[in-house]
């Protein structure tokens, strides 16, 4: 008896799921659905979880206008955990399954690389909004953070020219990002004559914790009478011990500056900021630029998310600039479907919360405009340097050997990875 | 023994290649003698469980040791099967095996089995999976891999059931026997591995005395065929079964001879009696 | 000199090192403003733009008019209390207030009320604007009456020593009445005589650096016996050069003396860390034997509770890291208990299942903090007097927070030895750890020891978190990353002996640092657990293993 | 009852247990249902399954044999290994390895022989551990003979001066630490932090094909079945029990005559190589290999199916498998907030109050005749 009223209760349940899975794709029909592909859980949730919310509320708003085409956008949120093969199945649950028409989502390299096949086989559209190493440009992602020549390269030359900086360190922790542009600094270094003792290069694994052998090692490198400076590729939770170990070291930053590319507003929201006071960071956006756009948006965000604390920072702007772009290119297709919007992406220009236009380059990159910024104590940037006007995002850099000759262009050459010297595509020919 | 040599005897120990080339020969008895230990000592952070102990067992013979707590006998047991390596003194199994070279397993398999004091069967398996563990035969991974027991290992196993009275428990889980049956399966595990010597200790402890009544007899009628040492508190029982005891005293022997000697024995009476 | 002083302050674009000079010069030869010199006013009001090399610029003729207000204003431009008013550009020293900015007159010092902070614009400073300024600031200090205060601005200056500067301070030596002043003068000086052209000199200048360790002296030195492309010796004296390398041999071998000390520091440092992190577990694991894979979530919950009692005594940062010592041990300890009684009590004698049910508990704190206090890392404070370091000498300082972390270690260590070997409740740790019935028959309540036992260890682990807080970040990974270090420190120096703990966590930090030079950070570490693990196999019961029966089996 | 140890082999590995017969009666049905439902009904038809629900179950079984091999030494020897997890990833990076080598000039630098990753970090030739993975049978022997070999050298070294309980696992712990950090390197030449990714094709077929896709599966089904039999065979042959008398009473085995340690190793490197197998057919299935998998608190995981389903029955392994990464897909979808603490009240309870997991609690509820028991080879 029992039994059978089980077994009534699960048809039952299963017959009002399946009502509830035809409701919910009779009411797909008028939306547009857009992926989230963050992650909400694992160690990258500190990072990604805002930027989810971003792009809820960019839809929010979006939505407010009266959506796109005339059709609602619909959010579809996954949680990939912070682990990377889940990216890759959450990514083609999201493409196959949802039918999602543009996603948003990633941060680390690592998920963008395990994801990638994915997107190019199942011709999904992905908004990658945080600063890289480059070495990349497929036909289904478009890249709205910084590529190496829009935050790394310009920030040496900040250091060269306005610091005066004679003696490098490069310092990082040992992933692909910070061993891509370290490589490529270090080659653009030379370019410019420094000579090989004049550039320390240091990595450390993830989340490391004592730097006193390391700092010690900086301190030494920095007392042989040239000015000294350190470009900083460590990540995350390795750079609270490593700025302190340098103030209790008595390094300063007028002593030895230090130019991060990893620290931003949400990371410093976290620690205690007296030892990075006067460090610097190089980004394309500051939450502490003044202007109207930039103010309007701090004010929605700050409502959207119910806390009048919250900041911004440079993968917020990316998202925001890389869903203008889709929704404008949308208007402009006027379809969803992604071969069309792809075409329709290249040229679109949209403002930057910091003044000037983004405009998306063929090799489905940015310009930017690139800003210094000396830490202050309460955790926002004074933007120090600023370059004179956009910097147009490389793909392929110049100073690595592998690829100089390399070339995007998906709207002549239709390739991502073009060698100019062979004339050849390699690899990635979709069609 | 050099590094090179203790390396392949590491190998070999752990992979089991030329087990059988390796394998002790058993006790050779010629002498009339089957254990010899000789200025055993051992002794735990400064404190001597062993103290010069110098002991014979005949073969085929049955004899107990007594001895109050923390005379040495389960320290002595430990040595004679290797569990514990002693500090200086000699054991050697019949004229040509030396106990202080080899490892439990080839103890084991040289001709000593031992029951522990509390009854350790494999308490998951059958009574029948206990005893198929234990019986005689090539315990090398790969042979208990491939091949299941022959014919003459069953037998023995019918056997060793029948002495041990469990034939109609067979089948039954051995933690799920009693107190007295779990000390028999034991015994029978021995038994199955068909020692020279059996080593004993306390195998009465809890037991109704019926049960005690036929592990005497079981006891007794081993002897002659295999030479048992039995380590026991219960004096009756002891009385029961002894030719021979020897009494243990601070990790030495303090007497040796038939139960009616040690026990009139005036140091014997003073350590069991308190000054 | 005068004339010069004040054409170069009218030069635009000075570099940062000749402004220094023309600051000084301003400042020793009361330099009168010539007539096409910009006035106070022009100057300050040259300081209300976002050009940085503009606003040095304005700086620097700040300094030249020598105004009485230039001191309070450079003050107020090195602490970010200089804005200027939208509007007309009028520059004020201001103050937030809760109503806005508290304003002060730029030019007359004068108050000016107070306005909404929208209308002003602050004058930001950058790293070069700042050391500068810094250097300035320093040439007013040069003739201040306290020689501490003049010892700094010397120190100040010798960070930038160029040919210049150098004559200034040889100027101010012959009036210099103080020792150490005086001394830190003449090692400026005979630096810069290094380069004399007369050889007599720079070989008294050589003898008289002998002994230095500061880098300069090294770098200088280095220089004098170095040759240049075509082979031929910067220093055509041969004297000089052998008198210069005889030094170097010198200061080279008292550096790699002080290094190795550094290094030995660094390694006494990580390890004191370390034996903090498994002191707790050596109680729980090596007297209780319990696996508590939540002992680092005990850690994380210590260094929440620092920044809890931080924020309840904003004002008293200082004394909060002491406060919270004693609350994250009872915190932490607290739980420690609700996890005995929960969780492990069902568990004894059962080290493998205390692991995976402890290891559940570890998930579950974690998210509880991460539901609290969000999954972002906390800023803890660092107190004053926790920043800084010990300089000994120019080649060898030690941290503060290390230091005190080797002290703290210490003092735990000392105390939990007193409470387990001294008091009653250690007597019947010990006894419940070596024969639970017995301690038992013997009218020790084993369950209420238990429980004890597992909050020390526990509570231990909070007051590590404590020191961690000081450390490294604060957030719900925190314990994560020490939880297999403390096991394997634990391990190395054998269960269940405090000592062992003590002495294994200290020789893996050292080894570690020893290693870290010659193999990196992470080889460092990887080869340290592979030793690890093969010693572990040659000693699996570690450095100290508990001898005799009980150890057995 | 002896007379079965006489009888077919197949009956003896299937007939005794009931959890056993479930089992492969459900691997064989979806087995069979899942390529017919995907690769016969057409994309859009209801009863069509997406090549990411085929992959999804391939991944599950993949899980399902490394929860075997974590059996098979925990649940039947006693040996808590909590690095199981690294001889996974190892048979997963070999496996990568062939599959890096496949793309040859279709990577984005269109280098022949060197991956992407060595191009664009300027290494000039490739790395003498790469030889040989350009060939499949090659890479295929390196994911047995890899972990097998690790396995091997690491219980070689433990259980010859043994190390047991605790210390083993804390050890074990150490290694797949070690090992994380060793791969996290980039200078190792695995491809750093990033590992290894952007497959093309294996054996000559598209990777991303819904074919080989379906390809990847049955061999995910056989390999999971092959084992499961191989793990039953070897649990029921005498060795076997002596493997479980370890468990229970180590010293008391080795009194009886066998040597124990060599036991304890042959099991641990037998499910080592479990193990890598299980790495080596996850890999093309999720398209990515790369440190993370050594994480230490994954092989805690990994155990923690096993105690979930019931350590010490096969079934139970494979029925925890598939259950806790049911659970997981479920939650980080519907409630990620809540995830850790399922998770963290799972393990509490499954230790506390199931120490034989659901299989044991469905025994306890259906009482019945304890097959197993009657049938004693």
């Amino acid at each position: 008896m029992h039994n059978k009223f089980g077994k009534l209760r699960g048809l039952g349940k299963l017959a009002v799921a399946v009502a509830l899975m035809a409701a919910s794709a009779a009411h797909a029909a008028d939306t547009i659905k857009v992926g989230v592909l963050h992650s909400l859980s694992g160690t990258m949730a500190i990072s990604e979880t805002t930027l989810k919310d971003t792009v809820l509320m960019l839809i929010e708003e979006q939505n407010k206008r009266g959506g796109v085409l005339g059709k609602k956008l619909e959010p579809v949120v996954v949680d990939p955990a912070s682990n990377w093969p889940l990216f890759a199945e959450k990514a083609e649950q999201l493409l196959v399954k949802d039918k999602v028409s543009v996603v948003f989502g990633c941060w680390t390299s690592v998920s963008r690389k395990s994801v990638l096949p994915v997107f190019e086989k199942n011709n999904g559209l992905l908004f990658y909004p945080v600063q890289y190493e480059g070495e990349e440009s497929s036909k289904n992602v478009f890249y709205t953070g910084a590529a190496p020549n829009q935050q790394a390269i310009p920030a040496v030359d900040y250091l060269m020219n306005d610091v005066g900086v004679k003696r490098w360190v490069l310092a990082g922790t040992d992933y692909v990002y910070p061993r891509t542009t370290n490589k490529i600094l270090e080659a653009y270094l030379k370019s410019k004559g420094v000579k090989d003792e004049d550039i320390m290069i240091n990595y450390t694994p993830f989340g490391h914790s004592n730097w006193q052998r390391i700092v010690a090692d900086i301190k030494k490198f920095g007392s042989a009478g040239k000015k000294t400076g350190v470009v900083s590729t460590i990540n995350g939770d390795a750079n609270v011990p490593f700025y302190k170990e340098l103030g209790n070291q008595k390094i300063s930053a007028e002593d030895i500056p230090v130019v991060a590319f990893s620290v931003g507003e949400e990371e410093l929201s976290g620690i205690d900021t007296k030892p990075l006071v006067g460090h610097l960071a190089a980004w394309n956006y500051f939450m502490s630029v003044d202007t109207p756009e930039n103010a309007g948006f701090i004010k929605k965000w700050r409502a959207f998310i119910k806390n009048d604390k919250r900041v911004t920072n440079d993968p917020m702007e990316a998202h925001v600039i890389g869903f203008n772009m889709w929704v404008k290119a949308v208007e402009k297709a006027n379809s969803t479907e992604v071969n069309k919007v792809i075409d329709a992406m290249v040229g679109i220009e949209v403002p930057n919360l910091t003044g000037g236009v983004a405009r998306m380059l063929p090799n489905h990159h940015l310009t930017k405009p690139v800003l210094i910024g000396e830490v202050r104590a309460d955790g926002q940037f004074d933007t120090v340097w600023q370059t004179e006007g956009l910097v147009p995002g490389d793909a392929w850099s110049d100073f690595l050997p592998g690829s100089k000759d390399i070339e995007a262009d998906w709207v002549s050459l239709k390739c991502g990875n073009y060698n100019t010297k062979t004339k050849k595509c390699s690899g990635q020919n979709y069609e | 023994m050099n590094a090179s040599t203790s390396l392949r005897n590491g190998w070999q120990k752990v992979f089991g290649a030329g087990a059988k080339s390796e394998r002790p020969p058993p006790g050779d008895t010629s002498h009339g003698t089957i254990l010899y230990l000789e200025d055993i000592s051992v002794s735990f952070d400064g404190f001597k469980a062993l103290n010069a102990l110098t002991l014979y067992i005949d073969a085929g013979e049955l004899r107990c040791i007594i001895g109050p707590n923390g005379a040495g006998k389960t320290t002595m047991m430990d040595v004679i099967t290797g569990k514990t390596r002693p500090d200086a003194g000699s054991a050697w199994f019949g004229q040509n095996t030396d106990l202080l070279t080899l490892t439990e397993p080839q103890i084991a398999e040289a001709g000593i089995g031992r029951k522990f004091q509390k009854p350790t069967v494999f308490e998951q398996h059958t009574v029948m999976e206990n005893l198929e563990l234990a019986v005689a035969g090539n315990k090398a991974i790969w042979s208990t891999l491939a091949s299941p027991l022959d014919s003459r290992q069953r037998t023995h196993i019918e056997e060793v059931l029948e002495t041990v009275c469990l034939q109609d428990r067979r089948d039954m889980r051995a933690g799920m026997l009693s107190h007295g049956q779990k000390q028999w399966l034991e015994i029978g595990m021995l038994l199955a591995q068909q020692p020279q010597l059996l080593l004993v200790d306390e195998p009465v402890a809890g037991m109704t005395p019926q049960e005690v009544e036929r592990t005497a007899e079981l006891l007794l009628s081993l002897a002659g065929k295999h030479s048992v040492m039995v380590v026991e508190h219960d004096m009756d029982f002891v009385r029961s079964i002894a030719r021979k005891v020897t009494v243990l005293h601070e990790g030495h022997v303090l007497a040796e001879g038939s139960i009616d000697e040690v026990q009139n024995d005036p140091r014997v009476v003073e350590v069991y009696l308190g000054e | 000199m005068k004339l010069l002083g004040c054409m170069m302050s009218s030069i635009p674009g000075v570099r940062p090192g000749s402004l220094l000079l023309v600051l000084l010069l301003a400042a020793l030869s009361h330099c009168v403003a010539a007539s096409e010199a910009p006035s106070f006013e022009q100057a300050l009001g040259a300081l209300a733009t976002s050009n940085f090399k503009q606003k040095e610029r304005a700086a620097g003729e700040l300094v030249g008019v020598r105004h009485a207000n230039t001191r309070a204003v450079l003050d107020a431009l090195l602490e970010g209390n200089l804005y200027y008013r939208k509007a007309d550009k009028r520059v004020f020293i201001a103050v937030t207030q809760e109503a806005g900015l508290e304003l002060r007159d730029a030019l007359t010092l004068q108050s000016a009320g107070t306005a909404d902070a929208a209308d002003f614009s602050k004058i930001t400073t950058n790293n070069q604007l700042r050391k500068t300024l810094r250097s300035a600031l320093a040439s007013f200090d040069l003739t201040d009456p306290d020689a501490q205060v003049r010892l700094g601005a010397v120190n100040e200056m010798l960070r930038s020593l160029d040919a210049d500067s150098v004559s200034i301070l040889r100027a101010r030596e012959r009036d210099e009445k103080d020792e150490s002043v005086r001394q830190a003068i003449r090692t400026g000086l005979a630096i810069a005589d290094l380069n004399h052209e007369d050889a007599a000199r720079r070989l008294s200048a050589v003898e008289q650096l002998k002994g230095s360790l500061n880098p300069e002296v090294f770098n200088r030195l280095t220089a004098l016996v170095s040759t240049s492309d075509d082979g031929s010796y910067t220093e055509p004296d041969a004297k000089v050069r052998s008198a210069a390398r005889a030094a170097l041999a010198g200061i080279e071998n008292s550096r790699s003396f002080y290094s190795m000390l550094e290094t030995l520091f660094f390694g006494l440092s990580l390890g004191s860390v370390l034996v903090l992190a498994a002191i707790g577990l050596a109680i729980t694991f090596g007297v209780m034997g319990v696996i508590n894979m939540a002992h680092g979530e005990l850690m994380m919950l210590g260094a929440y509770t620092t920044y809890v009692v931080q924020l309840i005594m904003p004002q008293h940062i200082g004394a909060s890291v002491l406060v919270a010592i004693p609350v994250a041990f009872v915190v932490a300890g607290g739980v420690g208990v609700l996890i005995e009684r929960g969780v492990v009590r069902f568990l004894y004698g059962r080290p493998l299942e205390t692991l995976l049910a402890t290891f559940g508990v570890s998930l579950v704190l974690q998210q509880i903090v991460r539901d609290i206090f969000t999954a972002n890392n906390r800023p803890v404070e660092t107190p004053s007097w926790m920043s800084g370091s010990l300089q000994i000498n120019e080649a060898f300082s030690i941290t503060y927070n290390r230091l005190y972390v080797v002290l703290f270690m210490l003092i735990v260590f000392v105390i939990l030895q007193w409470v387990l070997k001294k008091t009653s409740l250690g007597l019947k740790v010990r006894a419940v750890a070596q024969n639970r019935a017995m301690a038992k028959s013997m009218g020790v309540r084993t369950e209420w020891v238990d429980a004890l036992t597992f909050g020390l260890g526990s509570g231990i682990a909070g007051v590590a978190g404590v020191a961690l807080s000081q450390l490294t970040n604060v957030g719900p990974n925190l314990g994560q990353a020490y939880i297999i270090d403390s096991f394997m420190v634990v391990v190395f120096g054998g269960v269940g002996n405090l000592w062992g703990t003590l002495i294994g966590g200290m020789s893996l930090g050292v080894v570690n640092q020893f290693l870290e030079p010659h193999a990196g950070a992470v080889l460092a570490k990887i080869l340290v657990l592979i030793a690890l693990i093969l010693f572990i196999q040659r000693r699996p019961r570690g450095l100290f293993p508990q001898l005799g029966r009980a150890a057995e089996g | 009852m002896q007379t079965s140890a006489s009888s077919n082999l197949w009956t003896r590995l299937i007939a005794g247990e009931r959890g056993t017969q479930v089992f492969l009666a459900l691997l064989l049905t979806v087995g069979v249902a899942v390529p017919i439902l995907h690769l016969a009904f057409p994309e859009g038809s209801s009863l069509h399954l997406s090549t990411y629900t085929v992959t999804l179950i391939g991944k599950y079984m993949t899980y399902a044999l490394l929860a075997i091999a974590v059996d098979l030494v925990w649940g039947y020897c006693g040996i808590l290994s909590l690095g199981h997890a690294a001889f996974f990833a190892l048979g997963g990076y070999a496996m990568g390895m062939y599959l890096m080598r496949q793309i040859g000039t279709r990577g984005v630098y269109g280098d022949l022989v060197l991956p992407d990753f060595m191009v664009f970090l300027n290494w000039k030739e490739l790395p003498w551990f790469w030889y040989g993975f350009d060939m499949f049978w090659f890479a295929a022997v390196m994911v047995v003979i890899v972990p097998g070999l690790l396995a091997l050298a690491f219980g070689w070294l433990a259980f010859r001066s043994r190390v047991t309980g605790v210390y083993l696992s804390i050890i074990t712990q150490a290694l797949t630490y070690a090992l994380m950090l060793a791969f996290f390197r980039n200078d190792m030449g695995f491809g750093g932090n990033n590992g290894l990714t952007d497959f093309k094709e294996i054996v000559g077929a598209d990777i991303n094909a819904s074919g080989t896709r379906v390809a990847l599966f049955l061999a995910s089904a056989l390999a999971l079945a092959l084992g499961y039999l191989a793990c039953r065979y070897i649990t029921l042959s005498r060795a076997g029990r002596v493997v479980q008398a370890i468990r229970d009473a180590e010293s008391r085995t080795r009194f009886i005559g066998y040597r124990v340690e060599s036991y304890k190793l042959w099991v641990f490197a037998f499910s080592a190589v479990l193990a890598g197998i299980a790495g080596a057919l996850y890999v093309p299935q999720v398209g990515i290999i790369n440190p993370s998998e050594f994480q230490p608190i994954n092989s805690i995981e990994v155990v923690i199916w096993v105690a979930v389903g019931g350590r010490g029955t096969l079934y139970g392994a494979v029925a925890g498998a598939v259950l806790v990464n049911y659970a997981k897909t479920y939650f980080t979808a519907a409630l990620p907030e809540l995830w850790l603490y399922a998770l963290g009240t799972m393990f509490v309870i499954v230790t506390l109050f199931l120490p034989r997991g659901v299989v044991g609690l469905a025994d306890r509820l259906t009482p019945r005749q304890r097959v197993e028991q009657a049938v004693t080879a």
